[in-house]
């Protein structure tokens, strides 16, 4: 067969959302900046003292990593559904549902990865004890690849909406709790001192859970949205 | 057998069927509700421990239960709508989620205030309390999706995959939020935890539930008429029946 | 009966104020949905009757072109 | 293949489709079948469903009600077949804005697994040798589309549906795609497409399909 196979289209397609994201690199670097500045303001509006920095610092990080992830989600197939791609995607060989998890990758590599890389200056900025570091860049890995999963499914089903950003907010922030409450416990027990196996344990199983069946509910909204 | 029924005739068919059964529902809504509601108020013992304030359990748990029930029902029907492609299943979501929301904030409303005189505040982040308010999130995402669409087809099904992935992860948040509360108020008991409850309160407190159930129930079908009228509303069918009334 | 008096029963052992709110608030949420129903059952019925307007002007549309053509046109 | 029926010989079958979209019925119990090495033109006013009728052929849109076969085969069933035997240019072009000429050209190659094409040579028959590197949403709409056309150079479908492919495009670009359309029928190939005006393609003359508008709701 000449014909394709699946891992290579996945691949070209994968490679094809880089390129464009590498012409357009504001896109992926705003919500990073944005992420910067919100944990600049907590210092500035509760006081520098490094105890009570320290002790929100997990959860003033996640709730700001939420927020700056909810930020470029719109952009994640609008683009792609104005200028017909997505048309074209959804009449690939490969199932629909397959191939939008390159989407997914892509997305995650452009604002999951960079948060983690980003972590420790984070952890820094707001007086996170060094042992708590380690922990919050490894919910951040083990917690991210689930908020691109989720956000793809809000992408997904507000293509038809006109200005649907607000509306992508509302349907995922409930949905993104599990994670918050389980990743900032984590790094709480981590600068503690205490075992954090089980939360990361969980994080990675809501993670596998949200990757493996968010790309139905993508394709099914992308169908749905392409008619 | 869906399959052979006629697809046009297929919504007319349930709408009436629907207009059949209403009113027998509300009957039984109005009976058992009526009943148990002053039954609960009026004739069950006080308890000895909260004295009549107690009595909001009479709203609150039912409420609760069914703002729960409400979301299995809209979930299976959002599954039933994608996966043999019914189109009144997937109507019907709309016309659940603002019954179901409407039951949440009922549940939230009788908490906070059965709240105040048990634990001295409006407000606690107690379990029950924060899973509820965030199912009452998800009810609004179901209904902001729905009403987002000028499509009010699209918005059916755009609705019906929102309700799949909210069911998905429901228990995941169920279980989170308990974790996460256990985790920070570790000796709080919630007063709603009863070991056994009295016969004399069992007996009302049943009765209100299957009330709320019948309530759920006609509320839904009344919305879901309403429904099942605005997706078919370029159909004549669907405008004799409007003539009609 | 579990109470003595009817001000006994309006007072709920001094819990009056709570039980009765949550009575009332409750009523008011539940109620206001059934409302809303008859209300969105009205707006129907209103779109109902300018949907059928439009369709009367392009059926009489239709039939007045008919006339003024060649008149074999078969009907449809 | 294996499967004998009365719509063995045609490639693709419709059978009672219907679509009504936002209330408007646009084509009721259209019944036509498409034969292998067959050109078939659907002409109709503005708004009379012509684009949507070919989206519901390639399975982008839901019939209302009604179904397609394909090879006669319910197309859904054998639906990874049928995607590697379409091709689709639909009213939204695909061709990615950020990306130059000759890099839309790579990615689509790279998708339809057509290697032995020079895009050189492709680019400089389309006239757009000389602005390969400059990025696509700089360019004028006609020269859009013609980045657009490339896959009709670089794909191995037997099937194509076109949504308007004349649009945007100048005489020498309708000549140029006139010519690859024939082409492509020479060598067995099946197009159904869309155009306001009718077309002079030598010896060949369409099969028609015409569309009519449909103002009264059901």
């Amino acid at each position: 067969m000449s014909q394709l196979s699946g891992g290579q289209t996945w691949l070209t397609l994968l490679k094809r959302d880089l390129r464009i994201a590498a012409r357009r690199r504001s896109d992926a670097l705003n919500p990073l900046l944005f992420l910067l500045m919100v944990v600049t303001l907590f210092p500035l509006g509760i006081g520098p003292g490094p105890d009570i920095l320290a002790r929100i610092a997990p959860g003033i990080i996640w709730v700001a990593a939420l927020l700056a992830s909810l930020l470029g989600l719109e952009r994640l197939f609008r683009d792609d559904f104005q200028d017909g791609t997505l048309e074209q995607m959804c009449l690939l060989p490969q199932p629909l549902a397959f191939n939008v998890t390159a989407k997914m990758m892509a997305h995650w590599l452009l604002s999951g990865l960079p948060l983690v890389i980003l972590s420790p200056l984070l952890a820094l900025l707001l007086s996170l004890p060094v042992q708590g570091w380690w922990a919050l860049a490894l919910t951040l890995l083990l917690g991210t690849p689930a908020l691109s999963a989720l956000g793809a499914i809000g992408a997904a089903l507000t293509l038809q909406v006109q200005r649907g950003n607000s509306l992508v907010s509302l349907i995922l922030i409930p949905l993104f709790i599990p994670l918050l409450i389980f990743a900032t416990a984590a790094v709480e027990n981590a600068s503690m001192g205490l075992a954090v196996h089980g939360q990361l344990a969980i994080l990675a199983a809501i993670s596998v859970l949200t990757v493996t069946l968010a790309p139905l509910a993508v394709a099914a909204g992308i169908r749905m949205s392409v008619n | 057998m869906w399959r052979w029924l006629h697809p046009y005739a297929k919504p007319e068919a349930t709408y009436n069927l629907l207009q059949k059964l209403l009113p027998w529902f509300v009957a039984l809504t109005l009976v058992t509700l009526v009943t148990g509601v002053v039954w609960g108020l009026a004739f069950a013992p006080g308890d000895y421990q909260q004295g009549d304030s107690y009595r909001i359990i009479f709203l609150h748990v039912p409420a609760a239960i069914f703002s729960m029930g409400a979301y299995m029902g809209m979930a299976i029907m959002g599954a039933v709508a994608l996966i043999w492609q019914i189109k009144t299943a997937e109507w019907s979501i709309p016309a659940i989620a603002p019954v179901g929301a409407a039951l949440t904030i009922v549940a939230l409303l009788t908490g906070a205030i059965w709240g105040k005189p048990m634990w001295g505040t409006w407000w606690v982040w107690d379990a029950r309390l924060t899973s509820e308010l965030i199912l009452l999130f998800l009810y609004v995402g179901v209904m902001a999706l729905y009403f987002a669409f000028d499509d009010a087809r699209t918005g059916a099904k755009a609705a019906a995959i929102l309700s799949l992935v909210g069911v998905i992860n429901l228990p995941i948040i169920h279980f989170s939020v308990e974790w996460w509360n256990t985790l920070h108020q570790g000796a709080t008991i919630t007063k709603f935890e009863r070991p056994s409850i009295a016969t004399s309160m069992l007996i009302p407190l049943l009765i209100c539930l299957t009330g709320f159930a019948f309530l759920t129930v006609s509320l839904v079908m009344m919305r879901l008429k309403n429904e099942i009228l605005r997706q078919e509303l370029h159909r004549p069918w669907a405008q004799q029946k409007l003539e009609q009334d | 009966m579990a109470f003595d008096s009817f001000t006994d029963f309006v007072s709920m052992g001094g819990y009056g104020l709570y039980v009765w709110l949550s009575f009332f608030l409750s009523f008011v949420v539940l109620a206001g949905v059934a409302l809303e129903t008859l209300l969105a059952k009205r707006q129907l019925v209103k779109k109902s009757k300018q949907l059928q307007q439009r369709q009367q002007r392009l059926a009489r549309r239709k039939a007045s072109r008919a006339a003024v053509g060649d008149g074999n046109e078969s009907k449809t | 293949m294996t499967q004998v029926t009365s719509t063995n010989s045609s490639l693709l079958h419709a059978e009672q489709l219907s679509s009504i979209r936002g209330g408007r019925v646009l084509f009721e119990n259209l019944n036509f079948s498409v034969s292998v090495g067959q050109l078939w033109q659907v002409s109709g006013p503005n708004g009379a469903g012509k684009s949507s009728l070919l989206r519901i052929l390639t399975g982008l849109l839901e019939p209302s009600s009604g179904a397609v076969y394909f090879n006669g085969q319910p197309r859904n069933q054998n639906w990874s077949e049928f995607c590697q035997q379409l091709l689709f240019i639909g009213h939204k072009a695909a061709v990615k804005g950020e990306l130059s000429a000759l890099e839309n050209f790579h990615w689509q190659q790279q998708l339809s697994s057509v290697k032995n094409v020079d895009a050189w040579e492709l680019l400089e028959k389309l006239g757009l040798l000389g602005l390969e590197d400059e990025l696509t949403a700089r360019l004028s709409a006609g020269q859009q589309r013609r980045v657009a056309l490339t896959r009709l150079w670089a794909t191995k479908a037997s099937l194509w549906i076109l949504d308007e492919p004349f649009t945007a495009l100048d005489v020498q670009g309708i000549a140029l795609l006139q010519q690859r359309l024939v082409e492509h029928l020479r060598a067995g190939g099946t197009i159904i497409f869309t155009s306001h005006q009718s077309l002079t393609l030598s010896d060949l003359t369409p099969e028609k399909l015409i569309l009519e508008y449909q103002g009264e709701s059901l």
